[in-house]
């Protein structure tokens, strides 16, 4: 771990050799890190992973739509991450509490998060509406990297209870420069938290590439907080699940934090609101595809003869119910009453902002019920 | 402002856009930095095509971290250079607090003015155009309690052209607000004029003179208070608009004659009440125009809650029928319903 | 503040930690966190012996990273623990600023409740101590600012004993600044009161009551203002002083009853003026009570410049003799050389 | 660099084990990392070594003593940290830029910080004296951590500049936890920026052992980040003079960021406020004397025959002569009069202070002169 005065290389770790046991040819391979991980996932939930990525895939899709319908005010598509949002959500056990970022859709519907969810936030009606403690999942968190804390600082609770629970903290690539996600791997390692970072390595970070976040492979930073770590194919829902679920063991039994680097691609823009034909090219795009998470499940699933009509028309049927859910959500929003913005700023009585809701209703009811409609 | 025979239209994001290239092309030790802002131009285009003109040494893509962006920038001044630094937008300032704070602000007072630090923080600001959580904060008044920062906010493009360059020229760091609610909004810009001819930095407008009530105000908010007037006006009610331009320091010369002249005064923020810079412009106004009051200058401005979603911003944001019962009120003029100050 | 038979005589220091112990032992989801806080006691010694009483799992000396004490302490409140957080001096709350403004005060509204924050941020505060800098900041306008926080002040030792137990026991983050002037006055503490009994947190306090002016304040300057009472008696002139506790929600219903009495206020607090909590104590004071007014309320406060050197912080810290001046300036009584308020 | 899954061992270097080339007992020992590096200290370069550290050492007496007898209002004690402070600050060039911590007493002695300089900021006179133009040395920083990114943006400046100076940043184990300090590792890495980070790793953060802030050795850290390290006995002015060397002759060169991580120890209090007492045992101090940086050097020279007492004698003499110039200048120093405490908080005019300092200018002016004097 000390270089020598002679050592100018870089990383040996090669950015196009993470742990993998499903090539994008979809040819199920070995790697002898995960083989015991993985040893029970037969063809059912195999087709069970894949419906759940097919699923996101469509969910995501909807959502670009209801977005480009004007019944969202914005959307993170998450295409092209299924698999690690997907297989490492699978491999957490229902009471393990997830610390997300803004883009885990899939990570979201793991934990059964209702269609209304997925578009009140984005359209702007609430902040969030999940209730975290009915689903193990904190709110998305928009502040980069900020999340990482709240999860270890969760694990350290987890400690103090002398549970086998575990934390999860999710981030990307980008988040990996901030102070935040450094100093919670030093209070992690420090403490032997049981929290796992999951690393989306997604290579962008809107417009920059992860080549402006770090000069290694992502997961080459971990051990230098004495946290163990791993680089996985994120686009491998195999290898993703595998990986997190020796992570997990690691963690839950005492083995203190673990970090992931799930080596995944962005396949849409940014947000809605981006154009990233301004910084990265078609061929890259293109590369990608040929690695997307579902298509390589598919093949597989295909060349065992696991994949039939039957069973698209039942993801068809499970997306499209979802979806509709989500969009009869979105357009029939009710917003919620003026009145309102002042609620829930704080937990017991505050003169404050009592003083002044009660200043607001009043003005509120000095317009004329029809004016009063528009507030 | 006077349409100058050489100005052209432009939005007030052209018109910073403008401002920063005008102002690399006068000094090669002014560079940019921030996230996003090479290639892609920034979320918002304002370093649009800085890049290929002024090549990857001057348009710094940083990693994302914005202490590191503020505290880089430090080092960068101290080095010599001048750095115009761009945080992505207003919500995520907070990282770099510390660094803003205890290092920007104060290493001229503790080196005892042997080191400078002409170091311009752009924030994209405030909120209106219906974004998510973080991304419509109005943290001034933080900036304005920290001495030894300069706080600017503009509301049109000519200032904005203007008043970058001469955020940049100075000395001191300054904190340089831009209403994301006003980029597109179009004006026209003298871009050839000298920023020494223009007024400074530090000096508030008078948009719109008045008789019976100053209204005090920046930022989009300008826009309101411009509206108000209108809509007064066919109430014959006269209001005085000043554009405060400067919020530290505030221009009292300006702001004092006004007051002196109505006798009552309306301050309207989008940031929350409590403490925000409507109480220091009440305070200041109250110790310097007191026997001139003729009633308790008001303000309207966000709740003190956190901003809500999107959907219901405009239950937050100060409109013009909050500022119009505000000037019924401090016009001791009796309206439907109770007032919003208790 | 009645001594009661129970009450012992404890510096303020000992009083805090006999707060925090007593809530530790009421709550066992109560934890205390910081730097040095363990073995060490704490560089000021108040959470000294809670690591022999509580263990190291509810005493946690963390890693030196003030961002990442705050935010596990968030982490640790998502699991329903009640962390009390120590920031060790004032000027290095800065780098966990992200985390209290966008997380602490924002979760309880961005889950519509369904998440608290009983979190309680204790700070070691302000000057007049003759500290190396940022040892001696006075932040707290920054966090009156922040909706979402509460923000209090303690300034004797019964008070730090009981509102520490307050805060803890709130459902609400609270920022509890404690003067570092005064950890070592000594006062009588009744330790075995119920908190439900003692006045709220939110309450302001007269402490001593007077007619002619009203002297705003909290923290260590309340000892400023009493001297200043005491001397001006012996001019003949009658001050109210008033106790805060609470910056933030403010007790408007004291202040209110005290300056329609008086008609004349004096805000002193030793943080910077402009922006200060003083500017909205005075734009709320004159928005509810302008008609009372016989004068324009004043402000005596720290100069608008970072904290100068020890040697010289006297000249910067609102002393007994700016504090009279300005109670001669709002008596308009005419003194020997011009007033600090151009 | 990447973990499997069966690993759970914390790093294998051994603390115990830093670069050496000169052991406590005074043995001059080979390294092969560092021998090219230290290949022309001579006896006489050693011995201007040693004067170095034993003036330091004087100093930082003599800074005590102030501030025990009232004339310092604090002072935080570099004993036991002479050597890393000396051999990298004297292995830098003169236009190189360096950014300190409070600590680096020994650097500022380098630099030629004048002897008023040294008291004057802790006795409260001023919150720094020195010219950073002059010096090429930051005040030193309070706020743990800071002063890493200014060296990081100093030496993009450098790079911009196409000069060969090089950036270098000073602070201490504890800093390592600080979100500044790994996002100035990934500025730098990612900049490739000509920075030297030198990491005084003395055991010790005010009360908190190391442990507290990372499982492993800090020198492990930068590698992470694509850096390289070196762990290097801090103790050993040698072995500190020749890893400096590499580490700005590899960042000079065009090789981008270098960390060192310099395994010393602090042996006297935090601060002068301070009771190390209560937190650490005699014995750990016994050891650490036992490896005192001074000892090792005067038994090489002694046994080289390079120690004498005219070298003593002239030691004495240097120490003696700044020491009594640094009595002087806190004894006689004249606290600067009330009205300054508004000066140069800008550089330009500013309507706001301008008015503030007219305003306390007259309001000073009120006092009778003798009432004036206390002021
Ligand atoms: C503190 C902070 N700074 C900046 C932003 C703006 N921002 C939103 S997403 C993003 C890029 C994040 O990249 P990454 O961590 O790789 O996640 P990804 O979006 O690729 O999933 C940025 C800069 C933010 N949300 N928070
Ligand atoms: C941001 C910040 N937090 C806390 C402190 C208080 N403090 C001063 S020195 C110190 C310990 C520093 O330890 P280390 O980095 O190992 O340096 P050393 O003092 O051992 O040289 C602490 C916690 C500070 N100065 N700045
Ligand atoms: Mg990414
Ligand atoms: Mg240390």
């Amino acid at each position: 771990m000390t270089y020598t005065p002679t050592t100018q290389e870089r990383s040996s770790v090669d950015l196009d050799l993470p742990a993998q046991l499903l090539t994008p040819e979809g040819e199920r391979i070995s790697d002898e890190r995960l083989d015991r991980w993985a040893a029970d996932l037969d063809t059912d939930s195999l087709r069970t992973l894949y419906r759940d990525m097919a699923v996101a895939r469509r969910v995501d899709a909807e959502g670009v739509a209801l977005q480009r319908q004007g019944q969202l005010g914005l959307w993170a598509p998450a295409q092209g991450q299924e698999a690690v949002q997907i297989g490492t959500a699978r491999a957490c056990r229902a009471d393990d509490f997830l610390f997300t970022s803004y883009r885990e859709l899939g990570v979201l519907l793991v934990r059964e998060a209702a269609p209304a969810d997925l578009v009140l936030t984005w359209r702007g009606e609430a902040l969030s509406t999940i209730d975290p403690y009915a689903l193990h999942v904190a709110p998305p968190q928009i502040i980069i990297g900020a999340q990482t804390l709240h999860a270890v600082g969760y694990a350290m609770g987890i400690q103090r209870d002398r549970s086998d629970q575990v934390a999860v903290a999710y981030f990307g690539d980008g988040a990996t420069s901030q102070g935040d996600v450094n100093e919670a791997m030093v209070f992690a390692a420090s403490f032997g938290a049981p929290v796992v970072f999951v690393c989306s390595n997604n290579h962008w970070a809107i417009s920059e590439p992860v080549s402006v976040q770090a000069a290694v492979p992502l997961a080459a930073r971990a051990p230098g907080f004495g946290i163990p770590s791993l680089r996985v194919d994120g686009n491998d829902v195999i290898a993703s699940t595998a990986a997190m679920r020796w992570a997990l063991d690691h963690a839950r039994s005492g083995g203190g934090p673990v970090f992931l680097e799930a080596v995944t691609y962005r396949m849409g823009p940014h947000t809605t609101s981006d154009d990233p034909t301004r910084y990265r090219s078609a061929e890259e795009l293109e590369i990608w595809r040929a690695r997307d998470p579902l298509l390589r499940l598919e093949r597989h699933l295909t060349a065992v003869g696991a994949f039939d009509e039957g069973f698209r028309a039942e993801i068809d049927a499970v997306a499209g119910e979802f979806t509709s859910r989500m969009r009869a959500a979105a357009i029939n929003a009710v917003t919620r009453p003026a009145i309102e913005v002042l609620d829930d700023v704080y937990a017991q009585p505050h003169a404050g902002i009592d003083e002044q809701r009660a200043a607001f209703a009043s003005y509120l009811a000095g317009f004329a019920p029809d004016e009063g409609g528009s507030r | 402002m006077t349409e100058s025979t050489r100005a052209s239209e432009l939005t007030m994001g052209k018109a910073l856009g403008a401002g920063l290239r005008r102002a690399m092309r006068d000094d090669e030790r002014v560079l940019v930095m921030g996230e996003d802002i090479g290639r892609l131009g920034g979320v918002f285009r304002i370093t649009d095509g800085l890049l290929d003109e002024f090549g990857s040494d001057r348009v710094v893509d940083t990693p994302l971290a914005e202490s590191g962006i503020v505290g880089t920038a430090v080092g960068l001044a101290y080095r010599g250079y001048r750095p115009v630094v761009e945080i992505q937008f207003d919500g995520f300032v907070y990282p770099a607090f510390d660094q803003i704070v205890c290092q920007v602000a104060k290493l001229q007072y503790r080196t005892q003015g042997r080191v400078k630090m002409p170091i311009t923080i752009r924030i994209p600001w405030a909120g209106g155009v219906g974004a998510a959580e973080h991304h419509s904060e109005s943290p001034e008044a933080y900036f304005v309690h920290t001495a030894g920062l300069r706080v600017v906010a503009v509301s049109h493009p000519q200032d904005a052209y203007t008043m970058l360059r001469q955020a940049i020229a100075c000395d001191d760091p300054v904190v340089f607000f831009e209403p994301k609610r006003l980029y597109h909004a179009k004006g026209p810009v003298d871009l050839d004029g000298d920023i020494a001819d223009a007024p400074p930095m530090g000096v508030a407008r008078v948009v719109r003179p008045g008789e019976d009530v100053t209204i005090l105000t920046y930022g989009a908010q300008v826009t309101t208070a411009l509206d108000a007037a209108i809509a007064a006006e066919d109430e014959g009610v006269s209001l005085e608009v000043i554009d405060l331009r400067s919020l530290s320091p505030v221009d009292y010369r300006t702001i004092t004659a006004s007051v002196r002249k109505t006798g009552r005064v309306v301050v309207t923020h989008e940031a929350a009440r409590e403490g925000g810079v409507g109480a220091e412009l009440i305070a200041s106004v109250t110790e310097r125009c007191f026997p001139y009051l003729e009633a308790a200058p008001l303000r309207v401005t966000g709740h003190d809650i956190p901003y809500p979603p999107a959907k219901l911003e405009k239950h937050h944001l100060p409109d013009l029928d909050r500022l119009l019962d505000a000037v019924d009120r401090v016009r001791d003029v009796p309206r439907a319903g109770a007032g919003v100050v208790a």
